[in-house]
Formats: C-alpha cells, structure tokens, sequence
C-alpha cells in the first residue's frame, strides 16, 4: 500500500512535469485523442450493438428495442432509457451490485447528449398513442477501464444506435403484430462528448486513468451536429477558471467534429 | 396536474413569466443557524424554493476503513421532500438524485480545507422541501453556509445560480416553467475570489456563443448572491454576539 | 466515549432527582408541555402543510393528493398512506436510507390515531368505485429531533390535513379530468396524541430528548374529540404497572383536549 | 377468499363466533423444547394460531460495534410464514412486521437479566406458522418460555392476552374475524409477579371506561396463562430429567 | 473457536473411518434414509400443506393458491412459484434478509423436479386464457436444519400439493367469481429427490449436517413415477468420478422408488 | 420477439437445426489474455455465445472476516448482460444467474490449489455478453482459462459441455433452440486428468440409459473443447514470449 502510493507521487509528478512542457506519458500532444477503434453490429441478438475502443478503455453498448407504455406527460412519444454498468472484470475498482453514482452520472451524461441533441427521433416511436410505444435500452457496458469512460461511452452509444433496427408491426384491435422485415432506428442528429483534464493548470483531451488520477478536474462538452452544445458535466474534485471553460469548449467543439466523421462515417 | 400552460416565456415588453427582466434574480431570502442539533446550519428561500442544509462533523466515520489518511471525507446528500414537487416523489434516491449529490459535493470540495481533518467525515445534507427550478444551485448557495456556521475552514464561500435561454433570451436565475418549458439552463457554481468553477452543467442546446453569455450572466448572478450570502453570516455572527453578551 | 457516559449519568441522575421532587430540568411542570408553534399552509407546493415545534422539536408535515386504485376490499374508499422520514440533518444518531423500526412505528402510530378515529371521511374520496380514488399521501418529516417526535409529528399531520385541499374533477369516459377550483379535504376528527414518560416511578408529559434518554419507557394516548381513546403504543425497554397505565390515560385525556383547541382552532 | 362474513359478532345467549363466553380464553396448547437446533424454543397454539419461537444466544454477534459494553444486546425478529395468512405474504418484512418486532423486544427485555451478559447478542425468532388474531400476543407467549428453556434468566415470564370491544361486548383474547370486525383490540404483555405492564397497544375506539375494563379482562387472561406456561415449563422440565436419568 | 475445530476434525476422521468400512456414526447404513414423518395439512389456512421430519431436519411447506396473469408465452398455463425460506430460527449459520444463494438453490431445485416431471397439470389451471389463471406458491420453511434439505423439501412440497384444494369459481363478464366448494389440485406425477454425499470415495444417501461438513459433493436425483430422471444437481466443492455419477444414480433411483410409498400411499 | 418456430428439430437426414450431426460440437473460437486490467483473462465464442471471463487475485478481501484461515475464497458471478438475450434483461442478478454462479463456482473449485493462498479472495467474473445455450458450460470453459492466466495454480483445467435428448436423439452441445424446445439438457463439467465430474445437472427427463448416453457424449465433447483450451493457453504464451523477446 505504502509503495503504491509512493509509486502514484513519483509518477504524478512526472505526468504533471510533462503535461507543464505540453507532453504526455504516453506520447500523446496534449488535445490528442488515443487510437480509436469502433466495431458495430457483433451482438447479433440486440437490435444494435458496437464495441469502442479508446486505448485501452473498452466499452461495449447494446440496444434492445422493447414495446411499452410511454410517459403520461409525453404520449406520443417512444420512450429512451440508457443504463450504465460498471462491470467488476473492468477495473479492480469496481464492484458488483446496484449502479454507484460514478455509474449513474456515466449513464446520465451519455442520455443528456442523446436527449438535448434530439438524436432519436422519438415522436416517431409511438405505435398506439398514450399505449404503446416503442422503448429503447441503451445498456453501456465497460469492459475494460482505462480513463475517459464518458466519451467512448457516448461514442459506443451513437454507433450502436447508428445500426439499430426496428420490428415492422402492424396494430390489429388494439394488439400490435409483428410483421417481417425491419427498418432503422431513425436517429436525426449525432452528438459527440469530448472530455478534457484540467492537470497543473493545462487542459489535455481525452484522459486515461493515470491522468485521471492526478488531474484536479475534468469538464465534458457534447455536441450536435451544428456544433451546437447539447451537454456539458463538471466533475472531479478540482475546479476551472472561466477562461478555462471558454478554452475547453472551443477546444472540444473541434474534436467533437473529428469524431464524428469516425462514427457516423465509419 | 394543477401547472399552468404558458403561451409566451418572455412577453412583449421583455418581461418574464414571473415578472422579471431577463438578468433578474428571483427573490432570496436567507438565514444562518436554524437547526438546533447539527453543528451547522441555513435555510434558503429563492422564488418558491425552500431549501435546508445541515453539517455534522468533522466526525467520527463507520466503517472505518472508509476514511482517508490525509484529508476529510466529504459526504453529501441533496434529497426532495416527497412533497416538494408537484407529483408525490418516492422517498428513494431516484437517480437524478443520487448525480446531483455527487456534483455538489465536487462544487463544494474544492472550497473546503479538508486536508485539516484527516480520517474523519463531513456530511452534509441538502433537504429540498420545495422546488422551484435551480435546486440544486441553490442548494449549493446554502450549503456553504451552513459549512461556515459548522466553523469548517474554507477558502471562499462557493455561491451559485443558473442562468439559461428562453424564449430565444438569454436570461438570469430560470424558475421551474422557464426550466422545463426554456431551451437550455447552465447551472454553474463559482467562487468569486479564486474565480474558479467549480459545478458547470448544461441541458438543452446552445451556441458557442450563447454559451458564452450564459456563463457571464450566471457568473454576474452568483456575484450578487454572494453578497447576499456574506450578509447572512454576519447577521448570524452579530445574533451570537448578542446570545454570548446577554448571558 | 467514557467522558460523555458519565456525563449521561451525571444529568440521568439530576434530571431523576428533579423529576422525583416534582421538577424538571428545563424548569417545566409534570404535566406541562413545551411551547408549541404551528405554521400551516408553508410548503404551497403540497395539497396540505404544517410546521410545528414542540419546544427544539421540528417536525414538517406535507400531504399530497393523488389519485390511483382503491384496495380490492375497501372499493368505494379513498387511500390513506402515512411516511416519516427522520431525516439525517435532524439529528446526529439518523441515517439515511431505507426507514428503520423507530421512523416506521412513528409513522404507523399517526396512522392509526387518523385512522381509528375516521378522521378522514375516505368514503367521500371515492372518484370511480373499484377504479380511481383519492390517495391522501402523509409525509411526516422530522427536521430536528430533541425528543417526543409522536406528539409533534400527530399535530403536524392533524395541521396539515386540516388546510388539505382537493381539486375539483368531473368524470368522462371513466377518465377523470381536473376541474377549476378546490374544496377542503373531508376531516370530520381531530385526533390528538399524547406521550408520558415513566422516569423513577413518575409519569411526566412530551419529554424531551434528554428525558427519553433517562425513562424507563414512555406511552402515547391518542383521543378522538369525543375524548375515546382512539390509539395506544408503549415504547421503551421498560414497563409501567397497572395503575400507571391508567393514570397516564388521564392526564393525557386532559392534555389532549387542551391541545386539540390549539391545533384545530390555530 | 373463503371468508365467511358473520352477521352478529354476540349472538342472542351471548356467545360469540366460536361459541366462547365474553371472559373465556381460546384453546390453549403449549410445548417447551421443540427444536433442536435452537438453545431454547417452545411452540404454541391458541386457537388457529401455531407460532413457534427459537432463542439463540448469548452469543458473539457481528458486527462487533454494534453489542453493548453493558449488557447483550436483545434482538427480535417477528415473521409470518408466506402460507399462514388468507392471501399470500411475500417472505420480505412487512411494516407491520417490523413494528411488531420492535414492541415484542420491548416487551421482552424487562424481564431478561440483559446485564449478565455484556457483548454478546440474544436471537429471538418468532414464526407464525398460521396466524388467527392475536398473534404478537401469544408469540410473546411464547417467546418468553424460549427464553427460559434456553437457560436465560429472567425476572418473570411474559405473559400477553388482549382484551377487546366486539358487538359493543368487552370479551377477552379476540380471534380473527373479532379483531377484524369488532371495535376495538387491547394487547397486552404483563408480567404478573411484577405488576408490570411491558406492552400495551390498542386500534379502535374505547371510552375511558372501557380501556379500565379491557384492561382488567386482559390481565385476567394473562393471569390464566401464565399457569398454562408454568405447566408447560414443568413438563419440560420433568422430561429432561427423566431423560438425563435414562441414560 | 479452535476446540471446535479441533473436535471437527476429530469428528471427520471418525465419520470418515466408519464410512470407509461400511458403517455410519448414527448406526445407519450406506444407503439407508433417516426416520422419516409425514404430516399433512396441518396448516388449515393454507390450500395444502405438509411437515416432514428426516431425522432432526425438520421442513414445513404450505401450498396458497392465488389468482393472476400467467406468462405472456404460456397464455393457457397455470403458474407454479416454489420459494424457500432457511428460517433463522432452524439454524445457528442462518440469517434474516433476502434468499442467499443456498436458499435460492433449493427451491430451484425442488421446483426443478416438479416442473420437469409435469407433476401438476398446468393446463387445467386456467381461468380466462392469457388474462388469469391460477398460481400456485410452494412456500419450503426449513424449520430445523440436520442435513439433506433438498430431499426434505422435496418430499414434503410434494406430500404438500398432493393435499392441495382449490375452489370453484365460474367467470362473469370477465370477472372471477368464486363458487362454494373445493376440487383437489391435479397432480398427474410424484416426483421424489434423493441425495447422496460422497465421503472418502464412498457413496452415502441421506447425509446429514455433520456429514454434509464432511462431504467432498454432494449430487441429488429426482425421479419421475416411472423411474425417469426428472432432476440432476451436484453440489459442493469435491468432485464425482463419472463411475460414481452412474452408481449413485442407481442407488437413487431405487431409493426414490421406496420414499415415493411413503409420500403418496402414506 | 423475432424467435423462428421449427417444425423439426432433427430433420429426415438426421441434421440438427443449425445443419449439425448429432455428435457434432458447435464452431469455437477461444482467445486468452484479452482484458487489460484483469489479472488474467479469456473470451469464448461457442455457436452464437460470446462470453467473457475475468480474474481477479488472489487479493485482500473485505470485510476481512469473511475470509478463510486455510485457504482462499473463490467468489464468482455469473451476469447476462441485458443486451445479450432476445428480451432486455434488467441488471439485477436473477435467481437463475444466483444459483448459476454457485455451481460454477463449484466445478471450478476442486481445480485450483485454494490452499496456497489462505486469507486472500480470487474474483472471478463472468459476463454473458450474448447468449445461445449452454452459457454455464462454455462460461466455465473460458473462466478456468482466465484462472490460469492469472497464473492460478490448478490441478487440471476444468472444460464443460451439455449433452441431451433433443428429437427423441441424444445429441452433443445444444443450442438455444434445441435447449427450449428439446426433451432434457445435461450440462457436465470435467477434469480430464483426473475422470472427474465437478458439475452435473438437468433439466427435462431421461431413462436411466438415455442418461448414461448423455454422459458418455458429453464427456466426448469435454475432451474435444479441452485440446482447444490447450491450443489456446499455448497460443497466449507463445504470444508473451514473443513479446517478452522483441523488448
């Protein structure tokens, strides 16, 4: 225990030094993203599902698509639901049972983009108005943790949605049939969360864990297409200046324009 | 079940739903010291919200093996009252909850010496007993106070206030209509002298440069609630000097 | 530790002694209680409020009016449903999370004096018998604990549902649809609680907190305003002989009488 | 379901339901030492009723910060079985089942000399294997000759027996559809050499005079059944010995 | 602590020992069963009921029939529910709180057998197809624990539906009235559990608690009327060799033939 | 939802649904050592199962007196991921996935060398990322790999696999058709090296002898996915090694 945090001083210090001289332990420039793979559509049996991989992190969303009641206030609507696991085999850090509130902010962030951007066109859901609509599960699952969970979760959650596939129903007495054949999940806008650390003063993208450990804050931007901004969470225990806000924005703003060429165009 | 519709946010002569020009506080009242048994205490009042917030400790933490070795554990609640909405709210820490307990707590740490208390607990509980839109910056605003009154050092006083956009304005301090009928609401947290933000979320959408503006305005609105903050604690100061003197 | 139980029976002792001499520590007669304060109608947000401090005891209740089934054996009857939550900022010994014994015996220990007393006239809160009815939600909420939450808590709830309002409806197509407009909550009872203390063989009335502490166990009387009692609960680890059983009902009769005008004339 | 519905609680001769008298008790049946496993237990039927009850302890009991540096720490676990009620019972603890808990321990613990036994914990379980009213009352009952058969000293056996108002009739040790029916239920737990009263509830409504009256029947019945656990602890006791000396 | 580990081990040894040669601690054979004891019905309230004593172990299970919506993919099917509490009361390692993993094993298990060998014709107990039919909760309330539940249960879950009532009811406009008068559940198999533990290489049925301590697995069989196996569950951290496997379930097999006498003639 | 009914389930050549002989396993693709921050680690595709498995330790435990003076404490989770079954599974562990977890756990444990490690935990997690019959088999299959990654040591790798009677057949490894709609199931875990049976169960009903079929056939089948095992294991070290080499 002792030596670990001994290690954790020495090599804060050296992840401070060089992020101070625009560096960073893993070679990475400082609004530089690690390598990011996306693979969609490899859970057959969930309507949508991809798989993204940001360095190390990996994370894997799958989209059920279900038949349910909407909301009274909104019923007209389907009905979006993004849950996130933190599962134990992704971090010694990590345990079984009911979401913790790091899973649930993971969860609400990731929604708040989808939601704010109007991503899912959900007045298009509705099968039986203030009956039955349509229900989405978003279920972000991290397999590996390895830093900046909230931006390869977004990411996962979009190209999972990218690849959705609605039932053909058809709606007999009130009972809905299920008829062959599918058609897309109509998704309209694409947003795209960028997080940044704040660490000795420098703001650096895309943190992995050791950052993640030694940074005093880290702030996410989502943004929809328009580059418009959809969502924004503070967290960590740490605070920003407000001309580092105004930075990490425009900073995030062109990265979120970046990524999504790599989601939406693949 | 009883919410009015409303045709128009912002009506013909630039006013507000409630009456306000769009970088208009609501009304705020607050006071320091209004629990008997936990060590720190206020009650803040901003339009219709009714907000207590409670310290205990520094103190002892269960299990122990919770605590750290170098600094404070900060614990933080923020809960609704089931009759604090409009609809009968389960007494359950719904979800939305249990994330605005953890980002307060992160609006209030970077305010506090907690390196001065190591192996023990702060907690600090937020009671919404009735919302009105910007709970939890008021929240925030009211929980610092009662962290000065528990005579917990801190660098500053961490105040807070939302500003957002309805009805295509800009406009300073939304209450509940403006929140879920407006376009986007940025609830920020702010300590004026280390000019650090330290809770920034957004819903909603905006521009980069409505962003901007929201930032200026929520910033302007936690400067004068600051004010108000200060004002409250030297009332309670001058009220236990004369407690003390009396005696 | 060791400092604050010998302190605790320093005070036990003194409060004891005073008690046995016909006196008590804060200065208050046996059967007297502390000053009483009620603010009704403060949370505008719910259909019914009222604050009341019995002495530092602050006890905030909240009804709210709902509307859902009826029970499949009451089908022509309203719902009554009474909470408490000891909130953790009133009091060091509280915790969070899910009500233990003392906050679900309060809360039944209200109830039962509303109930058993018909206080409420659920017969009239029927909209659609066996299909809608009025759900009358009691939320006793405890925001400063220092002693006798049951007398506090009973007023706060009897004040509450006395400015209770329930809005108008009118019933199309077995939808029930809100009207313009209010009328008051149907209280046809006023049931008053009251608590004696058994501390070194004499009974005193509302102890408060340091008294709980020290008593051997404590009873609570509720009384109807025909003066019947309307609900009994013993608490504590102690007993009380016959006779005190029954001099304990007196002196609360009394009390209660005395109370109910304060609460129900304001 | 299956429920009859009785259309006078007291007939024209003064019987009720059962056909018992006013001041008459249920069938009574005791046996101490039921269980193997358990260090005391003791089972009881009155009327429908079959409760059994099971002691464990003193005995360590973890977490460790929750025992008492002064005496065991009495805990109490009242249950009914998913089957002994009309309708089904989830298994889960009901609110009324931990309120019960609650007034059974405190209905114990006056008698149980707690304080021989520092740090260490006393398990009472209390199964109502089928429950026909009255139920806290006869699982006192027998609770407390668990207790004893479990060797734990205790100032007097715990007697309960309620009294209650059924067709304007005080009468004694109500049955169900009485409890369900009638206006009012009086349990109450005594221990008789003490005078001690170590539970008292009651739901309905009663006159003052009334309560005095209920009251008086009730102890009469706990006075009745006190002689029962007396017989039953005899014959327990009779029955170690006569096995310890066969071998 | 260390005594009774100490005599554990003692224990073992002997237990062991005596097994190797044939012979068990309580006087039993190899493959012989405890005394057993069959009560039936004597939970009046219940539709069924039924105590079985196996040595010391002591099970009680009480059959309640309900009335509710079957699964959506079995429309014309009655519902079958098996829960299992291990009451604290029957032994000292058993706790309060929600089904751990041992308790939720054996209603599996029991449920397994029933189910599998169609013991209860399912399809006489609907009502109104796909609206309501009829479910049957098997409530297992391990009383006294000396060993071998899985067999205790299963005998007495099945001694207990063999009892099981349930009443007529004829539908008016879609609602359930009940008729006076009972018919007695359709039980169409008698499906019968027999464990066996091995010990140093030996097979043994019927362990009980200090056995079970010194087992290496345990593996139970359940067995249709005509001698078909219906239910298979290893437990335990030891292994069976596949001879083993096949031997014990012979053993079983003429075992179960022997207890389902005694459950079903009585 | 979208589930095809099959008219038969062997048709008249004898070929299973998805065109398999009777004695023919599934495709199976095996990887060791694919997660970062586990301490070993394997993913098996078994037909259209894709699982996961992950170890942990052996490490501290708490709370600490749950540990074991002798030996460690195995602690395994079985989970299905909600997106991994034809209808949304909600997160919370289900009964199923509870008693599978202790099964598991148990044809894992006479495996490994517990005793070299007292007072310590191995976790070890399963994640059903899509499901297709016989997840416990193929889940215990890939866990004893992630157990060797991790450098446990263990006396034999344990592999499993179900037999059954599927179309009046006895066929090997059935797959979530064949699961729901055939006749019984037997799942077997097996250490080869040392004829040993560490799990057995089933579902549905066989004669004695249709039962020794199964056996015999999956124990085949067990020997089969253990070679793969092995080719797998030897692939992740071949894999080290060279990486080792090229620093």
């Amino acid at each position: 225990m002792t030596t670990s945090v001994t290690v954790s001083r020495i090599r804060r210090r050296q992840i401070a030094q060089l992020i101070a001289n625009g560096m960073r332990l893993d070679g990475r420039g400082l609004t530089e993203y690690r390598e990011i793979k996306i693979e969609r559509g490899l859970i057959e049996r969930a309507e949508g599902s991809a798989k993204v991989s940001l360095g190390r992190t990996i994370v894997l969303v799958g989209v059920k698509v279900g038949v349910g009641e909407p909301y009274s206030d909104r019923p007209n609507e389907g009905v979006l639901t993004v849950n996130s696991e933190l599962v134990p085999l992704a971090s010694p850090e990590f345990e079984a049972g009911p979401p913790g509130e790091e899973s649930i902010e993971l969860a609400r962030v990731v929604d708040r983009g989808i939601r704010e951007s109007k991503s899912i066109a959900l007045e298009e859901l509705c099968i039986i108005p203030g009956k039955k609509v349509f229900i989405i599960f978003v279920d972000v699952y991290v397999l590996n943790h390895d830093g900046n969970l909230i931006d390869a979760s977004a990411m996962a959650a979009l190209a999972a949605l990218l690849n959705t596939k609605i039932f053909n129903y058809e709606v007999e007495d009130g009972e809905v049939k299920i008829k062959p054949g599918f058609k897309p999940l109509p998704v309209k806008d694409y947003p795209i969360a960028v997080t940044l650390a704040e660490i000795d003063g420098k703001l650096v993208v895309d943190p992995w864990l050791d950052e993640e450990e030694v940074m005093n804050a880290r702030i996410t931007f989502a943004f929809d297409k328009e580059g418009r901004i959809c969502a924004i969470q503070k967290g960590g225990s740490g605070f920003f200046t407000k001309e580092q806000v105004l930075e990490a924005m425009r900073i995030a703003r062109e990265k979120a324009a970046e990524l999504r060429k790599l989601v939406v165009e693949g | 079940m009883t919410q009015r519709v409303y045709e128009k946010l912002i009506d013909e002569e630039g006013k507000r739903v409630d009456g306000r020009e769009w970088n208009e506080l609501r009304p705020i009242k607050i006071e320091v010291g209004v629990l008997n048994n936990a060590d720190g205490s206020a009650y803040i009042e901003q339009g219709k919200n009714k907000i207590l917030a409670a310290v205990y400790g520094p103190r002892e933490a269960h299990p122990r093996h919770l605590t750290l070795p170098d600094r404070a554990l900060l614990r933080c609640r923020y809960h609704m009252a089931p009759f604090s909405v409009e609809e009968r709210k389960s007494p359950a820490p719904s979800r939305r909850e249990i994330e605005l307990s953890k980002v307060i707590r992160e609006a209030l740490e970077p305010a506090i010496f907690l390196e001065h208390y190591p192996r023990t607990a702060i907690d600090l509980f937020i009671e919404i007993l009735q919302a009105d839109g910007g709970t939890r910056c008021a929240g925030i605003t009211v929980a610092s106070l009662a962290l000065a009154d528990a005579g917990i050092p801190m660098r500053d006083l961490v105040v807070a206030c939302a500003a957002g956009k309805v009805g295509d304005r800009i406009v300073l301090d939304l209450n509940d209509v403006e929140d879920k009928e407006g376009e986007a609401d940025v609830p920020i947290a702010f300590m004026p002298n280390l000019n650090a933000v330290t809770l920034l979320q957004m819903d909603g959408t905006l521009t980069p440069e409505e962003f901007e503006q929201a930032v200026n305005l929520a910033i302007e609105g936690c400067r004068q609630i600051y004010k108000m903050q200060k004002d409250a604690l030297k009332a309670r100061y001058l009220a236990i000097k004369k407690e003390v003197e009396e005696q």
